[in-house]
């Protein structure tokens, strides 16, 4: 799936193309995102057909500890809402503001992957275990991949968003509404993820 | 390459692209793009042929005598892989659909040209590294529709390269597809109204969100089952409790669409041609989009009937059923559309 | 042009050879056999494959500014069809005879079938000989084919033939209706 | 105009006459066995019919309007501007919207009876000690009674060959014996990669999936000794994954039954 996650880099290098029509990067990003969760919806479909039809093997570990990814959770939410804080204060040309709530949103994301770790160390299962785990580790390591993705691109748009000869600014505000997007819709995933996997 | 647009430049000749050596470069125009996915099709549609001429001169006789079995089943998968995501969906979407959509739309170029680019360049490595794997220890044998246990037991290289090639193919038409979706629907000239636009342009944006919507299924269950074949997970493995008949909805999710994702731009083709050569006008222009429209909804909800003898309840076989002769309804409208323009048709050319 | 129509007659076949797939029973016999082989066959060769062709005899002026040559054109396409018919129409049988789908071997009895469509496959084999001949031969020294040959309506014929690095020189036209035929164009 | 009309009718009717005709007098299957054939073949001759009249009529409104549209030397200009006929459409929208919807009434009847509308998850003898579940399939069986009657058998399939174990006798055969007109109970199971069970001349084919065993009943009608076929791809020796069945007289069948009933593997 990377190769798929790579066409946001691409969108982004688009910016001195198209100069001549309005700008669509966002139109197809959109599109890019109802493709990406529709492999996600396919892995959800996936694994409610088999928690409905495929009984686990006696002794299996259905219950999983609530405590990390409730945490989890609120992480995430709380980091869109400081991107989101981010995004307000780079469109009041806010630089160094932008930049630390960037910041502390890539903070959130790395203590995410790090709860994540640390529950994957934890579990009593591994990966082939059995169906269950198989898919659990499956849907919640393609999800880690999108938000260390997310990531990333957050610490490169925050190395952007420098004042001094940073690209990011009031005016250029893509790369940042962009990479907002994303992350919203990682963190829509999640808790997705978290109803399917964790509480149902 | 940095478009630029000079008004005071419109000497034809200085405009006119030279020279066959942008058709091997990293060109961002769309029409380049657009020969270079056709002419890239059109070869491996040769190798896909010459595998196809394989297959008929085995079956010449009862006998397995022309090529050993495992290499017939390689065979018959390469051929089924190549003709379906090397020649058809890159040649009917692509390499048309690269061509014909700016021109279509009155627009320069397509909406990413990179992005188109990047697409297009996917699938000659991943096309060449599906033929190659014949080589290494054997080709994928399972069959374009590679069902788990089987593909899960047979040589892995092979059903390895094969899943990754098709990743990668998937993910060019993913991009191909968002590229069209953005054209048609942003980048038209303005003025130019959507139901102004030449059927072709609707057949490829009902293709391109069928593209979209499925494909991405596609790249998670094959993600899924290189999981099986590499890591020993139980997906689709049923020794380690997996179940196999997930796969097949997974798997015909997309390759129903796929079968429209191949012929709705063909539709779209043949009534930009048949207008032309029989002088008339499309027949029934606006009902046309309606069912071009209604494929895409049936074309993603039908899947099950490739699986009627899998085992499935029978009452949702039913209920498949219906949606799939509703969606017959639509489709044979279609046809009589088509047949229409040709009955009335006059002074016919050619 | 031809192949518009040989792809109207194949796809009407193809179609209801479609219909019949879907209803329940009969797929139950037919699954996974011959029948499933010739129905595709049909719908995406028959149907998708000859468009391509017929696409490529349409734009080529358009892409080259040379026209193909009409008599290897209706060679081609007399081949192709004849051999594409040959092919999958037998396989109907077989199919519905007790030929599964992708197997090496098979009961004697389809053998005179088998060896129809064997042959009907090599014909379709040798038919892209002539197309690439004619592609070939048109792009060296095909005759002119002008700005707009067929005379249609649809943008793409607006500009010259083959078409410069940014499609128009200056706007670009509106086209209104792009299928105008017999109307009074203004 | 007249005469027109009456060279359309005479066309539309010759090519009825045609399709009934080819339908009724050109077979294309393979003979009939067992309950299900003549129940299928009915449907099959409908579909038959109704697609060549449809494929007649299609080719010959193509290949009329070739020749008698052609362009003819002394003809310039375009056609006439006919953009579309709302009724028109409505009609053939409509009329073949019928027909479909119709044939699927009437295959969901063919269906009915050919049993695959039975709800398969009843306490089969077989299978009364565990509780496995049992996935649907085509099944002749009309009610639980009878199913207990039936003559219970056991597939496995593995990759290129199919054991029959026949559970009252006790042994294990690799060609399948059955009595004719007597309900036969098969529960199919795969070794290893996905099968399919497949007899043309009964018009049933059921997949044999791993890891969930399949339900399928027939009931032959006709002695002779018939292929089973693998219908699903299942590796290199797929095409010769093949078995027989001999659907034998009561008592032929039942001195097979009694030589081989022996606790040992008899194969």
């Amino acid at each position: 799936m990377t190769t798929l996650d790579s066409s946001k880099e691409i969108q982004k290098n688009n910016s001195e193309v198209n100069e001549t029509h309005e700008d669509f990067r966002m139109f197809g990003l959109i599109t890019f995102l109802i493709a990406d969760g529709m492999t996600f919806a396919g892995f959800f479909a996936a694994y409610l057909t088999y928690k409905a039809v495929n009984p686990l093997p006696d002794g299996a570990i259905y219950e999983l500890e609530l405590p990390i990814p409730t945490i989890n959770t609120i992480l995430l939410l709380v980091s869109s809402a400081t991107f989101h804080k981010a995004g307000k204060a780079l469109l009041k040309d806010k630089n160094s503001d932008s930049q630390k709530w960037l910041f502390i949103t890539a903070l959130l994301g790395i203590i995410f992957l790090i709860c994540q770790l640390f529950e994957y160390f934890h579990l009593p299962f591994g990966l082939t275990d059995n169906l269950f785990a198989s898919t659990f580790y499956a849907l919640t390591g393609f999800h880690g991949l999108h938000v260390t993705l997310g990531t990333l691109m957050i610490l490169i748009i925050a190395w952007q968003s420098r004042i001094n000869g940073g690209r990011l600014t009031s005016q250029n505000m893509f790369p940042l509404e962009a990479v907002e997007l994303y992350w919203h819709f990682v963190d829509g995933i999640w808790v997705i993820l978290f109803i399917i996997l964790y509480l149902l | 390459m940095t478009i630029s647009i000079d008004p005071q430049n419109t000497n034809n000749e200085s405009l006119q692209p030279k020279g066959w050596l942008r058709y091997f470069s990293f060109s961002l125009d769309h029409k380049v793009i657009g020969i270079q996915y056709l002419v890239c099709g059109f070869l491996f549609y040769l190798i896909g042929g010459t595998l196809a001429s394989a297959i008929r001169i085995e079956l010449a006789s009862p006998m397995s005598d022309f090529m050993p079995r495992d290499v017939y089943n390689q065979v018959l998968t390469l051929h089924g892989t190549i003709m379906i995501f090397l020649w058809i969906v890159p040649v009917v979407n692509g390499a048309f659909g690269n061509y014909l959509i700016p021109f279509y739309v009155g627009a320069r170029d397509m909406a990413f040209p990179r992005l188109n680019a990047v697409a297009f360049w996917l699938i000659p490595p991943s096309g060449l590294m599906l033929v190659a794997s014949y080589f290494v220890e054997g080709a994928a044998q399972a069959g374009w529709t590679a069902y788990p246990p089987l593909s899960i037991t047979t040589p892995q290289s092979g059903q390895i390269i094969w899943i990754l090639s098709v990743l990668l193919l998937g993910g060019s038409s993913i991009f191909g597809g968002i590229n069209f979706i953005a054209t048609i629907i942003k980048l038209r000239r303005p003025g130019l109204k959507l139901m102004q636009l030449p059927m072709y342009c609707w057949a490829m944006l009902g293709t391109s969100l069928l593209v979209v919507l499925s494909t991405p299924v596609l790249a998670g269950t094959l993600i899924l089952l290189s999981f099986d074949i590499i890591a020993n997970t139980g997906f689709f493995n049923p020794v380690l409790g997996g179940n196999v008949v997930v796969y097949q909805h997974l798997f015909w999710f997309y390759s129903h669409p796929a079968v429209y994702i191949m012929v709705l731009p063909a539709f779209g083709l043949v009534s930009e041609i048949l207008p032309v050569h029989a002088r008339k006008p499309l027949f029934g222009y606006t009902t046309m989009v309606f069912s071009i429209m209604g494929i895409v909804v049936l074309g993603l909800v039908v899947w099950a009937h490739h699986m009627f003898t899998s085992g499935t309840p029978p009452l949702d076989e039913i209920i498949l059923y219906y949606r799939h002769s509703i969606y017959c309804c639509s489709n044979r409208y279609k046809i009589f559309q088509l047949g229409c323009n040709i009955m009335g048709r006059k002074n016919f050319h050619q | 042009m031809l192949f518009s129509c040989g792809f109207i007659i194949n796809f009407v076949f193809g179609g209801i050879t479609g219909v019949a797939l879907a209803q329940v029973p009969f797929d139950i016999h037919v699954h996974d056999t011959y029948f499933v082989v010739a129905h595709f066959h049909y719908i995406v060769y028959g149907g998708t494959v000859f468009i391509i062709f017929s696409s490529i005899y349409h734009w080529f002026p358009k892409v080259t500014g040379k026209m193909l040559n009409e008599k290897l054109g209706i060679l081609h396409f007399i081949i192709t069809f004849i051999g594409f018919n040959l092919c999958f129409a037998p396989q109907h049988w077989l199919g519905l005879n007790g030929m599964p789908r992708r197997v090496a071997e098979y009961d004697p009895q389809f053998q005179f079938v088998n060896q129809i469509s064997s042959i009907g496959a090599l014909l379709m084999a040798i038919s892209t000989i002539p197309f690439l001949i004619n592609v070939f031969l048109s792009v060296r020294n095909g005759k002119n084919a002008g700005d707009n040959p067929w005379n249609a309506l649809t943008p793409e014929w607006l500009t010259s033939s083959p078409p410069p690095v940014e499609n128009w020189e200056g706007e670009a036209p509106l086209v209104e209706e792009p299928y105008g035929y017999g109307k009074e164009i203004s | 105009m007249l005469n027109k009309n009456i060279y359309l009718i005479l066309i539309i009717s010759l090519v009825f006459a045609i399709s009934f005709w080819i339908g009724f007098n050109v077979n294309l299957l393979p003979a009939e066995a067992s309950i299900n054939a003549p129940i299928y073949d009915e449907l099959f001759k409908i579909l038959f019919i109704i697609g060549l009249i449809i494929f007649i009529g299609m080719t010959i409104a193509v290949i009329y309007s070739l020749f008698k549209f052609r362009k003819r030397n002394d003809q310039i200009g375009d056609g006439i501007a006919l953009e579309g006929n709302l009724s028109l459409e409505i009609v053939w929208t409509i009329i073949p919207s019928i027909i479909v919807l119709l044939i699927g009434l009437y295959s969901y009847n063919i269906y009915d009876r050919m049993g695959g509308m039975k709800e398969l998850n009843h306490n089969h003898e077989m299978m009364s000690s565990n509780t496995e579940k049992i996935w649907a399939g085509i099944s002749q069986t009309s009610d639980n009674e009878i199913a207990i009657n039936n003559l219970p058998i056991e597939v496995s399939a593995m990759q290129f060959a199919f054991l029959f174990n026949y559970p009252k006798g006790n042994f294990i055969s690799g060609e399948l014996h059955v009595p004719v007109d007597q309900k036969v109970s098969m529960k199919m199971e795969s070794k290893d990669v996905i099968h399919a069970f497949w007899v043309p001349e009964f018009r049933i084919k059921q997949d044999i999936i791993p890891g969930q065993p399949t339900i399928l009943n027939f009931t032959p009608t006709k002695v002779g000794k018939y292929p089973i076929i693998c219908a699903e791809l299942c590796g290199p020796y797929h095409g010769g994954m093949r078995a027989s069945i001999i659907v034998e007289e009561e008592s032929d069948y039942n001195e097979w039954f009694n030589k081989n009933k022996k606790p040992e593997v008899n194969l």
